[in-house]
């Protein structure tokens, strides 16, 4: 059985556009790379200052100065640039990027996401979660369709601390997509053989349904 | 996305009558001398917002465009420099704002950057606010400004590279990073355009993410000079 | 006024009780690991407010001075990185304030910049917008961020030359150009000083009138790796 | 007899400190760096983006891309960096230049001054002035005493359009120096041979005497 989180990475990648420049967040984000189409060259783009990052480094090989968001060595692509964090979040703020593929705790179904602050504590970091998805033109978002307890993340209204309102605009689950507009939000394609009624046994926000 | 290269004609032909243009450059130094002299040969749009620091001089560069009456609305730090841009704003031929040019480059920058207003010191209790809201920060008396935003954009670079990163030279790069990320479209004219991996990381000024379209820089100063006269 | 050649020692002396102080760095890369040395074993300057994207790491960089209670306040994005960091602003032992990182970003370079207030959509409706007026421009709420200044920024670069100009490498821009700027005192290592015209003009991150002292980088992230473990 | 505007350029350098980051307008500003005392090297910015600007180059030997903000052509020092216009008024308007020398139409006794739009008519060109008297540490103003009809240029108030409140804290004309603080205008030398009679004649303004 393939394992969710590559469900998840792989539908994510086909959401992404050549020459698109793309931020990724941590986690399942992070595995996109490897199943982008050939010839699907993303631009990646990392908060911390980088623009054309390349794979990971081999062992032995990093560099100390060239570190994603995430704080992993990467490499760097002919072409790529190096600024420095207020250009960085220019950039992001402004819409010059594309996408951003990132985790979430919840996501309503008028859009809002909440991915900073996890249940119960508070998290005291948030880095560019804020950043990214109210600057990016596409918000896409990576999770598993309920937590670890069973509940869902796809809810009728946040209850976690919000990142953004009405940000979201689009939702990948490990067995379905939804589109998320100002209609509300879409269910567009199911996944890896999961159904209709698993989906909605695992959604609690309402949804309509608009599978091709 | 990384830019597209094609021509200056090519380029300019996606500029619509209507639309609001940022051009770079200080005088003529650092504008984009090609894709002006497109605009201008080249393209009949019209009712143009234009927003640059000078509007040309008489007979060169945005000169040319006023003349040819297609500057409904000019707005820049100095107009000055071109008798006939005063004459037309004076007379009402053209709209124009007049702001100051550290303001001019903040709101462009602003634009570029998703801010969506900026308290400045600069030109408070004076009639370069504009009417616009005045508050006391801190003690200090300040106008709200909003960004500046355009459709498009044309730049001027020494260097570029084949993604469209672009490197600009001494002081020949004044409007054009903040205009190169303000606009919906920017199309950047570059002396040099390098393979890629011809500029290293931390030597790009405008990374490739701001520039649209790339064409080769065909006229330099020398070029135009006294072609008005 | 170029920069003063110094040592760490020298010029952390200059930072007296109840300073703040912005350190830059992502993580501990770009951080100024030299004078954050100097300023936990060489000063005993209390009651600081720190402005940092992190806090350090448990007993590293930062999280040294955390642990030796000489912290009053923390403005950071991501205290996380050092759970000693948030357990200390939890149980109240600091003052914190925790604001998306363009946002800090920002309002630090904003410092920088003169100007004295912003709006950004980031953060509106949310917890982090902190209480600041918020305001709906052009249909999108948006929050009044006031600008963030300190006494002293401790910085680190790659290159320098006599003067104190700047250059950055590759991620380790991060904080430091807009830091640099946005303080009384700028005080930056450099890994390499070179000789004065040894940065081309158009390759300068940030002019030497923002670096008021300059001292010899004697640290890297390998001397600090695991130094808290 | 030495050209009026020689007088004042000469005692403008003198209000330069060693070091100091300084930008100068056109005009009678333009001829500080002749009289700067052997030792006193200021860094002289120009607001179109440069820092360490050295002296004018000789014929022919002009780089078309390096100007100065009145669009004339400048060598570089090294050590000079070179940086946008958004970058070069942050420094301006974040107090990163020490002093500013610059020409005004009026200044009153409070320190405003008016010096971008010349009586009857607009001039449609404010550039950097604005910006500059805000944002420089110490404002100088160079200006002949009176006007080419004898209209005092220091006045109770400026009738003229305002560039700034407040702002200056220097002014030297052929006859004098004044400094301007929160109790007002000073009369702090007398230059040239003039006489206390004189100044008093061409100033409109109220001040103290305080002559060392």
């Amino acid at each position: 059985m393939t394992d969710p989180r590559d469900v998840i990475a792989r539908r994510a990648a086909a959401e992404l556009r050549p020459g698109e420049v793309v931020n990724l967040g941590i986690g399942i984000p992070n595995r996109i790379p490897a199943f982008l189409a050939p010839g699907v060259d993303v631009v990646l783009h990392t908060e911390n200052g980088l623009l054309g990052i390349g794979p990971r480094p081999a062992a032995g090989a990093e560099d100390p100065d060239l570190i994603d968001a995430g704080k992993q060595p990467v490499t760097l692509l002919p072409g790529a640039a190096a600024f420095d964090s207020a250009a960085s979040f220019a950039m992001i703020r402004g819409g010059h990027v594309d996408a951003v593929v990132l985790g979430a705790l919840q996501v309503s179904e008028a859009g809002d996401i909440a991915n900073w602050q996890v249940p119960g504590g508070k998290a005291l970091g948030v880095g560019g979660a804020m950043d990214l998805v109210v600057g990016a033109r596409r918000v896409i978002v990576t999770m598993t369709a309920t937590t670890p307890e069973g509940a869902p993340k796809l809810v009728p209204a946040c209850t976690l601390p919000l990142t953004a309102r009405a940000a979201v605009s689009c939702v990948v689950t490990e067995h379905a997509v939804f589109r998320i507009d100002g209609g509300g939000l879409a269910l567009v394609e199911l996944l890896d053989g999961a159904g209709e009624e698993q989906v909605a046994a695992e959604t609690g926000a309402r949804y309509r349904v608009e599978l091709g | 996305m990384a830019a597209t290269r094609t021509t200056a004609a090519e380029a300019i032909r996606e500029i619509p009558d209507g639309a609001t243009i940022m051009v770079g450059g200080f005088g003529l130094v650092g504008a984009p001398l090609t894709l002006i002299d497109a605009l201008v040969h080249g393209s009949d749009a019209t009712d143009l917002t234009i927003i640059s620091n000078n509007i040309g001089e008489p007979g060169r560069g945005l000169g040319l465009l006023l003349r040819q009456g297609r500057i409904r609305k000019a707005i820049a730090s100095f107009f000055t420099s071109n008798p006939e841009a005063v004459e037309a704003a004076m007379s009402g031929a053209i709209a124009y704002e007049l702001l100051p040019q550290g303001t001019l480059a903040e709101a462009i920058r602003a634009a570029g950057a998703g801010i969506r207003g900026f308290y400045t010191p600069v030109g408070a209790g004076t009639e370069l606010a504009g009417g616009r809201e005045e508050r006391v920060i801190d003690g200090v008396p300040c106008v709200l400004m909003e960004p500046l935003r355009a459709d498009v954009a044309l730049v001027r670079a020494e260097w570029a590279d084949g993604l469209g990163n672009l490197r600009y030279r001494l002081s020949a790069q004044n409007f054009n990073p903040a205009m190169a990320s303000a606009a919906t479209l920017t199309i950047a004219e570059a002396v040099e355009v390098l393979p890629v991996g011809g500029l290293e990381p931390e030597s790009v000024h405008t990374p490739h993410l701001h520039v649209d379209r790339l064409v080769d820089a065909e006229l330099s100063i020398g070029d135009v000079q006294g072609e008005g006269a």
